[in-house]
């Protein structure tokens, strides 16, 4: 009897099985990057798009960091993947370089207003071999927050000048629970702490490694032995996105070096975060990692035209100006990221600070060679960088282990 | 009759008329309906006080609707089809009201809200 | 029995039950509390509860779809499941060439998780035209090696004596096997079923890369919307794991005496 | 005659194979042609956009020469599956107890096969904030028994994250370990206990001499089970510590996962499937060894 009640349920929701997807008119589909918050807007777009061409249906798809990759994965191994996504920070070089994406440079030469939108430092971040393929969807880079509070009562005033200054200042805070600086340790965001002391991951032409040097062994002992002492939060090493952001909220870490969006994510849950205890500041020598997103279309596409006409839509002032101001956040397009500070400066002045740090010293952005396997050299060289700083190596071996992986990587 | 009452109708019976009543609430009571009083601490009406309502989304808010409180200093939305509000209240000569969050059950619950929202003289 | 004094049983037992419900109150009190995770120390008894949370999470995902699919999928996998096992369990009792390499295979594809092998598993989902449909994400999971040799482990204890008489009397094999072994053998359908119901119903990444659009996800899935690390959205976080555990509890709790019983009644001989 | 013998045995041939067939295809389709597309991809050099190159043994010299993650995360998994045994172990004591005749026992039964039917997902969640460094509840009974007088962060911890993976993967399969001995222990005949009673064999002896042997095949499928356990333990890990703190808690299964997709290297995560099943075919041949053969439930022999 049990098993006719089951065989009962089965049949009828095998009866109520939704068929496969009916073959639509032509479509585009857009996959954005964890902002299910911005819907309503994502509407707006579909709207206007309507105008410009009616016989296009938009499918849009958000998905969250971690899924978005196996999903784009999968989706161009069945030869399927979404005509216009939304990527962050370098993951779009292996897709560059495996011949997954589609030159935007003719679409740029033939509408030249469409090019002068964007600012040249950030258009640059998305060139490889010479050839544009993304356009910036909103910018971020590493910057160094500092707890105002903390700083009076370790007796400073003003942000760290020097690397070692990072790591004294750091050192004075530490005691009990509280511990002096903390980064963020994915995308290489915390590569400004080698740049400041002069290292270099690759050799110019790409080709091998060129970190293994005095400077890079003082920096990493140096940075070993703070993290030892507990003025760097063992979290900086081993935390992603919640745990570096949460300890910063939570008040009893004195400095957090990272990128923009973690400002919004720090003011919502530190109820201590405000205009005169959070201070904003480049890191010494103004070296900063963007970790932007940007969009880019699939050579796959089988609407390659309606594809840009919609990224150019996406890409516009009005829109450029609706997301900065809804989703706190620069854009990349010159005249939108006007209006965009000039709107934070008028309501959230603490946001506007952040903002023009976040534009400062564009001339020194780093962490981002386009490498054709980023992702294999960024593992190859944390996980060594990694054991050092958490004393499972000493910094020598470190060193040496991981120019040999990085230099296996980089000759394949 | 008797084989077909067994501990699984009943519970999905039971569950199927909930449900089914519940509907039926909702029908009855669903105009998006919001009102209440603006008072001062005096217990005074506050004529002619703006009263802005958002609606609170899981990340963010967005602005919904306006409306002016009569003499009496009562207000009246309409056609709020949210279940999660934010209430703000500005009026001459009185500091601004911070945001309330007025909590429904299900989008469009009508709602009158018992406690005058009381508003202090600006110094 | 009765000699011994059963208090210290009592008190082992009210431990470990204790022990098993601590995580159950744990979501229930934060489900209505929603208190942010930062705030220590950690308040045994709820705060100012509210039920507000379950509303929250009723409209920012859609709940009912996401449960339909869930159990359109576990149903598939659950029928399918012991239609297939028991029609193979069946095939292995009976002698034929070859019989020892079918189990051969059978223990060797047990070895390879299906996690690995995603990709090539998707490609023919996708040649298969399934894709985003709830037969594609039921399909791997509609036959399960370990409950096959359950199943033949319950067949061999059927006395030959019967299975030679019905065949005498000119009864069909499909026949043999629904109306006499399967009745024989509740227990190993009760373990088949709550196996695959689990398995199915547990399943995140097979249906976070087969499934498209929204539509199409099941419960599992719907959790990543609530991992956002936009907001601090804890209590709408728990409040989801509190809808999402219910189906399985209620279900087990009305089908306990079936599932029990059905697994005493004659136990998984060797 | 001859002939009707033939076609009788050809009908029961055919009709054994028609019986196979949809298991075997499934089988076929979902595990077995997958292990030979990725045995292939295991010597090229792959990716979803372009067509593969042949790599040679490339990516078998990178996984035993130069990536010690891998390693790690194979001591990993075989710590993990140890965890198996412990939770076979704690199982049993809970079905000991509510074996014996005493009020209420379907209660505690229910309670403690609750974990069961739960999302692992939910499970991986509630432990995560459980095991907190700082608001978890452990850290809080810890500190009012005065054991510690800061929080342990466990999950970012290397000694005890895997140590906290392994309590929430018994906590939520301990409960359906206890359903199965208690089938072992309900299917033995009452004389043997009372044989074994008079001829004055304590509990311990009559553990030994009847119990554990008759639940033999109880236990071998609570073994089996926790093996496949530690396939589908990917979910929980995934969201309680997503293998960190420093690959800390990486399972070859995990591994396999990021290799794939977040390090983009699905030739290399090929090459990673082909040493798990390696693995864990020997694995299962020498418990099979172990065991004498009869693999309790799961029988080979004729």
């Amino acid at each position: 009897m049990a098993l006719k009640r089951v065989l009962a349920g089965a049949t009828m929701a095998l009866a109520v099985l939704a068929a496969g997807p009916v073959a639509a008119q032509k479509k585009i589909s857009v996959l954005t990057w964890n902002i299910p918050v911005y819907e309503e807007k994502i509407k707006g777009w579909i709207a206007d798009f309507k105008q410009i061409r009616p016989d296009i249906t938009v499918e849009w798809i958000d998905k969250k960091g971690p899924e978005l990759g196996p999903f784009y994965q999968t989706q161009s191994a069945a030869g399927t993947p979404p005509d216009i996504v939304n990527v962050q920070g370098a993951l779009w070089l292996e897709y560059a370089a495996n011949g997954a994406l589609l030159d935007l440079g003719p679409y740029l030469a033939k509408e030249r207003e469409v090019a002068g939108r964007f600012d040249p430092n950030f258009m640059k971040v998305w060139q490889f071999e010479g050839k544009q393929y993304l356009l910036p969807f909103y910018i971020t880079k590493t910057l160094l927050f500092y707890n105002k509070e903390m700083f009076k009562e370790a007796g400073l005033s003003d942000p760290p000048k020097t690397f070692d200054e990072i790591l004294s200042h750091a050192a004075k805070m530490t005691k009990g629970e509280k511990s002096g600086f903390l980064t963020a340790n994915f995308d290489w965001l915390y590569w400004p702490l080698f740049a400041m002391n002069g290292v270099q991951l690759v050799t110019p032409d790409l080709k091998k490694a060129a970190f293994n040097t005095p400077a890079a062994l003082d920096t990493l002992t140096k940075l070993a032995k703070a993290t030892d002492s507990g003025a760097i939060n063992k979290i900086a090493w081993t935390g992603r996105w919640v745990e570096p952001n949460g300890a910063f909220a939570a008040g009893t870490v004195g400095m957090l070096h990272i990128h923009a969006p973690a400002f919004f994510y720090v003011r919502g849950s530190g109820k201590w975060v405000n205009q005169d205890t959070l201070g904003v500041a480049a890191v010494p020598g103004g070296w900063s990692t963007p970790n932007s997103h940007a969009l880019f279309i699939s050579k796959a596409s089988k609407e390659p035209d309606a594809a840009w006409e919609f990224l150019k839509l996406i890409t516009s002032k009005k829109w450029a100006v609706t997301f900065g101001t809804t989703l706190n956040n620069l854009t990349g397009n010159i005249e939108a990221d006007k209006e965009i500070m000039a709107h934070f400066k008028a309501n959230d002045p603490l946001a506007a600070r952040v903002l023009e740090v976040q534009m400062s010293n564009l001339d020194k952005i780093t962490g981002n060679w386009p490498l054709a396997r980023d992702s294999q050299v960024k593992e190859a060289f944390y996980t060594e960088i990694q054991n050092a700083v958490l004393g499972r190596k000493t910094p020598k071996e470190a060193l040496d282990t991981a120019e040999r992986n990085v230099n296996r990587v980089l000759s394949r | 009759m008797r084989r077909w009452i067994n501990r699984y109708s009943i519970t999905f019976g039971l569950i199927g008329l909930a449900v089914l009543g519940w509907n039926l609430y909702v029908a009855a009571h669903r105009d998006g309906l919001l009102t209440g009083r603006v008072a001062a601490a005096d217990g005074s009406a506050i004529a002619g006080a703006t009263v802005k309502v958002r609606e609170r989304t899981m990340v963010s808010s967005e602005p919904r609707a306006e409306a002016k409180t009569d003499a009496q200093g009562r207000f009246r939305v309409e056609g709020l089809d949210y279940h999660h509000l934010l209430v703000e209240v500005e009026a001459q000569g009185f500091k601004p009201l911070p945001r309330q969050s007025v909590r429904l059950w299900f989008r469009g619950q009508n709602r009158a809200l018992e406690a005058p929202l009381t508003m202090e003289r600006a110094g | 029995m009765g000699r011994h004094p059963t208090w210290p049983i009592h008190l082992a037992l009210v431990a470990v039950s204790f022990v098993m419900l601590v995580p159950f109150y744990w979501v229930l009190k934060t489900s209505v509390t929603g208190e942010n995770i930062f705030s220590y120390p950690p308040s045994v008894v709820p705060r100012d509860v509210n039920l507000f949370y379950y509303v929250d999470v009723w409209y920012y995902i859609p709940f009912v779809r996401f449960l339909f699919n869930s159990v359109a999928v576990s149903a598939i996998a659950v029928v399918s499941n012991v239609v297939f096992n028991a029609l193979a369990a069946y095939a292995l009792t009976r002698r034929f060439p070859g019989r020892k390499w079918v189990i051969l295979l059978f223990l060797s594809c047990m070895m390879i998780p299906f996690q690995a092998t995603i990709i090539p598993a998707y490609l023919i989902t996708q040649k298969l035209g399934l894709l985003n449909t709830h037969l594609g994400l039921a399909l791997p999971l509609c036959s399960t090696i370990v409950c096959i040799f359950v199943y033949k482990a319950s067949f061999e204890a059927v006395p030959r004596s019967l299975i030679d008489a019905a065949r005498i009397d000119g009864v069909p094999d499909w026949q043999i096997i629904f109306r006499i072994m399967l009745p024989l053998s509740k227990p190993a359908i009760a373990t088949n079923v709550i196996l695959s119901f689990i398995w199915s119903w547990n399943s995140f990444l097979w249906p976070l890369i087969v499934t498209r659009d929204k539509a199409m996800q099941t419960l599992p899935l719907g959790l990543s919307t609530f991992l956002s690390y936009l907001e601090n959205t804890t209590g709408a976080l728990y409040a989801f794991c509190v809808m999402v555990l219910v189906p399985g509890i209620v279900l087990f709790l009305l089908a306990q005496r079936e599932f029990i019983q059905g697994l005493t009644s004659g136990a998984t001989k060797g | 005659m001859f002939q009707l013998i033939r076609t009788k045995r050809h009908r029961e041939l055919a009709l054994v194979a028609l019986f196979l067939v949809p298991s075997l295809a499934i089988f076929t389709l979902y595990r077995i042609v997958p292990l030979f597309w990725n045995l292939g991809l295991s010597f090229t050099e792959w990716s979803p956009f372009k067509p593969a190159k042949f790599a040679g043994l490339y990516h078998y010299e990178e996984m035993l020469f130069y990536d010690d993650v891998f390693w790690t995360a194979l001591w990993n998994t075989v710590v993990f599956m140890a965890s198996a045994p412990i939770a076979i172990a704690l199982a049993l004591a809970v079905a000991m107890l509510v074996n014996g005749d005493i009020r209420g026992r379907n209660v505690y039964r229910a309670i403690v096969f609750l974990s069961y039917p739960l999302m692992t997902v939910a499970v991986g969640i509630i432990w995560r904030w459980l095991f907190d460094g700082k608001v978890g509840l452990i850290n809080y009974v810890l500190r009012g028994l005065g054991l510690t007088e800061k929080g342990i962060s466990f999950l970012d911890s290397f000694e005890w994250a895997m140590a906290s993976v392994v309590v929430a993967a018994i906590w939520q399969v301990i409960g359906f370990f206890m359903i199965i001995l208690l089938t072992g222990l309900q299917s033995i005949p009452r004389n043997l206990h009372e044989a074994a009673a008079i001829d004055g064999a304590g509990a311990w002896q009559r553990f030994r001499r009847v119990t554990l042997p008759l639940l033999r095949p109880s236990i071998f499928l609570c073994l089996v089970i926790g093996i496949i356990n530690s396939f589908t333990s990917f979910d929980l890990i995934y969201v309680m510590t997503g293998g960190g703190p420093a690959n800390a808690t990486e399972l070859l299964i995990t591994y396999v996962y990021r290799a794939g997709f977040v390090k983009n290297q699905f030739d290399y995560a090929a090459a990673l499937t082909v040493a798990l099943f390696v693995f864990f075919l020997g694995l299962t041949w020498i418990a099979n060894r172990a065991s004498g053969g009869d693999a309790g439930a799961v029988e080979t022999g004729e």
